[in-house]
């Protein structure tokens, strides 16, 4: 199946570089052309993953629309494209959020435009790339160029201290993901190929010793994007400084990486590892659920508040990862879905009162429920969608998780649901001390609500909440089969009857 | 028959001869005709050479190393006019731009 | 053995004319000791059958160059008389190393005497000489003249005087 | 036909909230708002008269399947697919409580019309009372924990926005926020204790429990803690001990909304849910006796709190928190239909106290200190009957709905056994009857203390608001004849109706002694008034000042609530704000410490390295440079530029390299 003759997968990935190419050859001083094209290519680049769904069977587990082509020969490295449940919802959430972060940085940047765009339709490449990537080789070198747009995008249109942020962002996933190349090494030596497919295939070929040190390796590659609490002060830096369209797909896709890379590589690779290291996960989710949302409490920043929470919310997902339970691992990968809808869309809440007052401080802002009714209605929305109020998104997929780790343990499971009353704690503390109470300063008198352009990138994502909390039937039915075929593998005394 | 030792010997004097000329004497002009000499002592040996061993090679040989003359000293005086003009001496002391 | 005889004298002639070319203080008589040593080898050619050579020789060499030294002489009405500076010395010193590399090249020739005559006899004849030197030596021939032509033209650039419109 | 009965609040909420706020007068936002709630009322007396028709007790209505099948593994090692469906499930109990919900909730938004007339933001606040009565509808006939977990997680949210509806005043915020975190906390529990039914028993759905307990599938163990667990939620919801500071400050909220979320519904949701579940709590012993306990501690302990209370608000704030434990206590000693009954009750006389006292606060334009009132039983006589009507019925008068239903409880209570729990029931309700009218006899009664203003225009309220007060003030009276127990000549046909849904539990008195309670319980209660009019009335509060003053850390304990609030702050909140400041310090201290101490590192490191490159090898390098100076100047030297000394350097080269040559070979 494949769109303008170019198979579909591929079309995918390279969509946005067609895209690049146009921009570079508009001149800089037309913006607007810039910005219309950058948004149709996102738009489109959307449109093209809806076909994908329309082409994507959701009875079957294993890979789908494969691509294979002979990439190095020498190493037998092949460029191997494939999509399963998992990546398909990841791939959708990955072009929606992209268009909508185009749609919302119309006003927002002024500066140096077409490299934006240029780099912004890069980042979204790289991004597609990791989660359809089969190959090993080829998942890393798409990790890899991941970093770079988002490097340039923090480090030219952040905050003030963007360069330090910058770096130190770059360097903490260059450290992890160099780690990570050595686990892919070693696999390869083991399987004598890059393939995942025939990895998974071949079973746990692999000795448990070895098995240990390379779960290791990845997991240093994958906790730092995740970010995983001892790893992860790169985040709120990051977040801070990065625009609003930046700080939207970090939070909304490239944390997702670090999940899907455990899901995807760690769990079906090294299952004895896997089994044997999965406490060590457990616990260290958890103190990052209770830790990021303690630390959130006191934070003075908006963004830094939002990225502390996405801390503990990413602490959820691991935590359903690694209960090693099908309900909880369908849990966790809803709950990337829904992170990305809820934080992306506060995100772009910050934004919109960024662009309007140019500062992030909480203290600055206070009583514009009166001012911006429909502004206070989509931030509540997704303030009770991070919450996890029932009804919503955010809900499905903490019901899940926890359900799904009661069984193995009730203590995990209450110190989790700690999170859940502490991030009702600061999120609404945020929410309070930014709509309710007196208009404390003038400026923030002449606020004018949402424009129209504002609330066409918040529509789809409220949309989408509502959806997914009534109805999130299509959503699990498509992570059904892949999910319950990995944890098959990791945990197959889950499914035996009792003897 | 004439030994072959004494053409090469006289040779040798002659280009032995030619080659104190030139580095001993200052004066351009007589450098040049010092030269000269070289050659011929060169043709000299060349000539007994052929002669020796019988084959027509020597000579042809000496031939080209006349021309090669020739053409050495035309050039030479070519030279030594355009420095005469310019430096007004053939000393060769004088003709020292060349100094690194 | 008469030719041995008349080898000798001539040898003996040029030596001395060679001598005193580079001892002379006037140049004019430098040249004209030059004009005797080209004769003088001329002769010796011819004591070694080399007929042709000895004619190209005088033709040349005689006719040609020493002309030409005279010529340039005359023109450039050469009066001072470079004073030899030099101390003795240094001058001994310099005759020295011509006469040390003489000896050297003797020793080396004795030591590796010389073969045995050719085991080709191609004659020493003008004829033999004359077919071979059309046949495998033609590309030199030919070489030499384009040499000759290029020299002709370098020297007329080289030692034109120099008016003011000239572009070089 | 049940199904409807969510749906008409829904649409109500959509339409005012997403047309009402810009496009609808205010008469449009009133008529769909109460129009929408009226129409759910209509549904559920339909409904009634459907399930009362019709032969099986429950029906069940399944829409989809909310969340897909996956592989669940149960503590007896079953691995069993654990599907979760969007279902309704209605039954008597349900019928009974939507009809409250609806009934209440109609009146309530009638008389909001007349109270919220001249407030700026009119079509919200109709906006969110639809979508709480929505809710709570969701959690009324939720068929599962989780859909259960909906509603209960939705009422909360609405009371969240109704408690902080006057959002620029901060008091009304944080009291919203506290409400919200309090339920929360409560929350943690609920999911722990669905998570553990699902682990125990492999299904959340409530008929699966009910079958898996009464079937033997559970152990006691687990039955009791998932039991408290829950309780812990319905603490919360329902404003029990340990989770009830945020009732009081609830009442920062529009007087409706306290009427509504904090006297009807809202509250009540705990007590229905340990209804829902009774084949649980009755399962585990040590549950119930839990249950009832809480219930009877927090029903003494709240009464002597509004002793001392000044709000007329908060006075009935600890009402009810009072009344819930009564509830609880019925449920406790095993007597649902009893709690239930007594919910139904107070549902309607407190909601009227609560709204009379919103009549009080409007009349006198906002004043709500019981100190600056007294003797407006001649300014505002109507409004003072029905106020009087909702006093004799909570106090438990013959005669009045309160009386039944309070009785019913204190008699189960004594006839299975649990004295100290009748004890305590029998103080609460005398020192109910002691508060209310203590209240009564504050602010109707005695000479005005009317701040200057305030008396001004003071004027009846409109009848849109005294229509639903005579309404109610007619229920809190005939509501109780509902029940009529078998002792004085009643079929009891309320607990028999209850029967189905929360099994029978009859209990089996003498009538000689039933009756003999009733006396007792009626004479405390008659004490106790005479007492208050006696100190409020006759000696003007005199006693009640000098009694303050003996006792003077007493009162000062008693009135600050027991420190319970400020304990609370600074334990629990204030721990987590150290926690989270620790946290934070941690954060930016250790780690990122860490993170630029090791890039300090690297930069010392650095440093090193540059003198070490500077100083060893680029001296080398720079080393090898001067030689290479040093040693071309004196080549320089040997290009004289003399012609012949370069010719006499060829021929010495020549030279030497002959001799090489002679001398090798």
């Amino acid at each position: 199946m494949n769109i303008l003759g170019v198979p579909i997968l591929t079309f995918l990935v390279f969509f946005p570089v067609a895209g690049m190419v146009v921009i570079l050859f508009l001149p800089g001083s037309r913006t607007k052309a810039i910005k219309l094209a950058a948004n149709i290519f996102t738009g489109l680049e959307f449109g093209a993953t809806l076909l994908l769904l329309t082409r994507f069977d959701a009875a079957s587990g294993d890979m789908q629309l494969v691509e294979r082509l002979p990439w190095i020969k020498a190493i037998r490295a092949q460029y191997l494209l494939g999509v399963d449940g998992i990546s398909l919802l990841l791939v959708l959430l990955t072009s929606l959020l992209t268009f909508i972060a185009t749609l919302s940085s119309w006003q927002a940047v002024q500066k140096r435009l077409k490299e934006y765009y240029v780099f912004m339709l890069l980042l979204e490449t790289s991004m597609i790339g990791v989660f359809l990537a089969l190959d090993m080789l080829l998942f890393y070198v798409f990790w890899e160029v991941v970093l770079v747009p988002m490097y340039f995008l923090i480090g030219i249109w952040g905050g003030e201290r963007r360069l330090y942020a910058a770096i130190k962002f770059f360097l903490y996933s260059l450290f992890g993901s160099v780690a990570m190349l050595v686990g892919i090494l070693v696999l390869r030596s083991q399987h004598q190929t890059f393939d995942l497919t025939a990895m998974v295939a071949a079973g746990s070929v692999i000795p448990a010793a070895l098995q240990g040190w390379v779960f290791l390796a990845f997991f240093l590659g994958f906790a730092i994007k995740v970010p995983m609490v001892p790893f992860h002060t790169w985040l709120p830096d990051a977040h801070v400084e990065a625009p609003t369209a930046g700080s939207v797909l970090l939070a909304g896709v490239l944390l997702k990486m670090g999940a899907y890379g455990f899901l995807r590589f760690s769990l079906p690779l090294l299952p004895e590892a896997a089994r044997r290291y999965a406490p060590v996960l457990v616990v260290l989710a958890l103190v990052a659920i209770v830790y990021g949302a303690l630390v959130s409490l006191m934070q003075k920043d908006m963004k830094k508040l939002i990225a502390y929470s996405s801390v503990s919310h990413m602490g959820f997902v691991i935590l359903g990862l690694f209960v090693l339970t099908p309900m909880a691992a369908k849990g966790a990968v809803l709950q990337m879905v829904n992170h990305g809808i809820s934080t992306g869309a506060l995100f772009l809440v910050v934004g919109v009162l960024y662009e309007r007052r140019h500062t992030r401080l909480i203290s600055e802002f206070g009583g514009l429920s009166s001012r911006m009714p429909v502004y206070a209605a989509v931030f509540l929305v997704m303030t009770m969608s991070s919450i996890g109020l029932p009804g919503l998104n955010g809900f499905i997929g903490e019901f899940m998780i926890l359900m799904g780790t009661f069984p193995v343990s009730w203590l995990w499971t209450a110190v989790a649901a700690t999170g859940i009353v502490l991030g009702a704690g600061y999120m609404l503390w945020l929410y309070q001390r930014v709509m309710f109470g007196k208009l404390s300063t003038p400026a923030n008198e002449s606020l004018k609500d949402l424009t129209f352009r504002e609330l066409a990138t918040f529509l789809p994502l409220v949309v989408l909440a509502f959806w997914i909390g009534i109805f999130p039937k299509p959503f699990l039915a498509v992570i059904d089969k892949p999910v319950e075929k990995i944890i098959r593998i990791v945990n197959p005394a889950h499914f035996e009857a009792p003897r | 028959m004439i030994p072959i030792e004494a053409v090469v010997g006289l040779g040798l004097l002659i280009f032995t001869v030619g080659l104190a000329g030139v580095l001993v004497r200052k004066n351009l002009v007589v450098m040049l005709m010092s030269l000269e000499l070289l050659l011929n002592g060169v043709n000299i040996i060349l000539a007994g050479l052929g002669r020796h061993l019988k084959s027509p090679r020597g000579s042809i040989f000496a031939l080209f190393v006349i021309i090669i003359a020739v053409s050495e000293a035309a050039v030479g005086f070519a030279l030594v006019l355009a420095y005469f003009r310019h430096k007004k001496s053939y000393d060769t002391d004088v003709l020292s731009d060349l100094k690194g | 053995m008469i030719t041995l005889a008349v080898f000798a004298l001539f040898g003996v002639l040029a030596l001395a004319a060679a001598v005193l070319v580079i001892v002379q203080r006037n140049v004019m008589h430098s040249v004209l000791y030059l004009a005797f040593t080209v004769l003088a080898t001329a002769g010796v050619f011819f004591t070694l059958q080399a007929e042709y050579l000895g004619a190209i020789q005088i033709l040349v060499y005689g006719g040609g160059i020493v002309v030409l030294y005279i010529f340039v002489i005359i023109i450039v009405n050469l009066k001072e008389i470079v004073p030899e500076r030099r101390k003795l010395i240094p001058k001994l010193f310099l005759v020295a190393v011509p006469v040390l590399l003489g000896a050297e090249v003797v020793t080396l020739v004795l030591r590796t005497g010389f073969p045995v005559a050719a085991a080709c006899d191609e004659g020493t004849r003008f004829k033999e000489m004359a077919e071979m030197l059309l046949a495998s030596y033609m590309a030199p021939f030919e070489l030499a003249s384009v040499l000759l032509l290029a020299v002709l033209i370098g020297a007329i650039i080289v030692a034109r005087r120099k008016h003011i419109d000239d572009p070089d | 036909m049940f199904v409807l009965i969510p749906l008409f609040p829904l649409l109500g909420a959509a339409v005012n909230g997403l047309l009402g706020i810009r496009f609808f007068s205010r008469r449009a936002v009133g008529a769909t708002a109460v129009g929408a709630v009226g129409l759910s009322f209509a549904a559920a007396v339909a409904a009634l008269a459907g399930l009362l028709r019709s032969a099986e007790p429950v029906l069940v209505k399944t829409f989809f399947t909310w969340i897909p099948a996956s592989v669940v593994r149960t503590a007896g090692g079953k691995a069993v697919p654990f599907a979760l469906d969007f279902a309704f499930r209605y039954d008597s109990l349900a019928a009974v409580m939507t009809l409250v919900v609806t009934g209440v909730g109609l009146l309530i938004h009638v008389y909001s019309v007349g109270y919220m007339a001249h407030d700026r933001s009119y079509a919200r606040f109709f906006a969110y009372m639809n979508l709480f009565t929505f809710a709570m509808l969701i959690l009324v006939l939720g068929a599962n924990l989780a859909v259960m977990f909906i509603g209960w997680e939705g009422v909360g949210l609405c009371s969240y926005l109704l408690i902080g509806f006057w959002f620029t005043k901060d008091a009304a915020a944080d009291a919203g926020k506290k409400a919200f975190i309090t339920n929360r906390v409560g929350d943690f529990g609920f999911l722990l204790g669905t998570g553990l039914l699902l682990f125990a028993l492999g299904t959340i759905d409530i008929a699966g429990i009910t079958a898996a307990v009464e079937g033997g599938g559970l152990a006691t163990g687990t039955a009791t803690a998932a039991a408290l667990l829950l309780f812990l939620g319905a603490t919360g919801k329902s404003a029990q001990i340990p989770l009830y500071t945020w009732l009081p400050d609830a009442m920062e909220g529009p007087t409706p909304v306290s009427a509504l979320i904090h006297a009807a519904t809202m509250v009540t949701a705990g007590v229905y849910m340990v209804a829902r579940l009774h084949a649980l709590f009755s399962f585990s012993g040590t549950a119930l006796t839990v249950v009832a306990l809480t219930g009877a501690i927090t029903a003494v302990y709240a009464a002597t709190m509004a002793f001392v209370q000044t709000d007329i608000k908060r006075v009935l704030a600890y009402s009810t928190i009072s009344q819930i434990g009564y509830m609880f206590m019925g449920l406790g000693v095993g007597a649902y239909a009893a709690g239930i009954f007594h919910l139904m009750t107070h549902a309607f006389f407190k909601s009227l106290l609560f709204l009379a006292a919103g009549s009080v606060i409007h009349a006198l334009s906002g004043e709500q200190d019981m100190r600056n009132m007294g003797g407006l039983r001649k300014r505002v006589p109507r409004t003072y009957l029905v106020f009087l009507v909702g006093a004799l019925a909570i106090s438990g008068i013959p005669g009045l709905s309160g009386f039944f239903s309070k009785d019913e409880i204190l008699a189960s209570a004594y006839a299975s056994g649990h004295y100290l729990v009748w004890g305590l029931g029998l103080a609460g309700a005398a020192m109910t009857a002691f508060y209310m009218f203590r209240l009564i006899f504050l602010t109707f009664h005695g000479e005005e203390r009317l701040a200057p203003d305030a008396g001004r225009h003071l004027h009846e309220s409109p009848p849109v608001m005294l229509v639903p007060l005579q309404v109610l003030a007619g229920l809190a009276v005939v509501g109780g004849y509902v029940g009529l127990p078998r002792v004085l000549g009643g079929g009891a046909w309320f607990a028999r109706f209850l029967e189905t849904s929360t099994g029978a539990h009859e209990s089996h008195l003498a009538a000689g002694t039933e009756v003999l309670l009733m006396i007792v319980s009626v004479g405390a209660s008659l004490a106790a008034i005479y007492a208050a009019w006696t100190i409020y009335v006759k000696r003007r509060g005199e006693p009640a000042r000098r009694l303050a003053g003996k006792f003077k850390t007493v009162y000062r304990v008693v009135s600050r609530k027991y420190f319970v609030d400020e304990a609370y702050s600074r334990i629990f909140v204030g721990g987590v704000i150290a926690a989270g400041r620790a946290a934070d310090w941690f954060d930016r201290r250790v780690i990122d410490g860490l993170v630029d101490g090791a890039a300090g590192l690297a930069r010392r490191v650095s440093r090193l390295t540059i003198l070490f490159d500077d100083g060893v090898v680029d001296g080398a390098v720079n080393g090898v440079g001067r030689i290479h100076l040093a040693a071309s100047s004196l080549l320089r030297r040997l290009q004289t530029g003399y012609v012949y000394n370069y010719a006499l350097a060829v021929v010495l080269g020549a030279a030497l390299i002959i001799t090489l040559v002679i001398t090798v070979f």
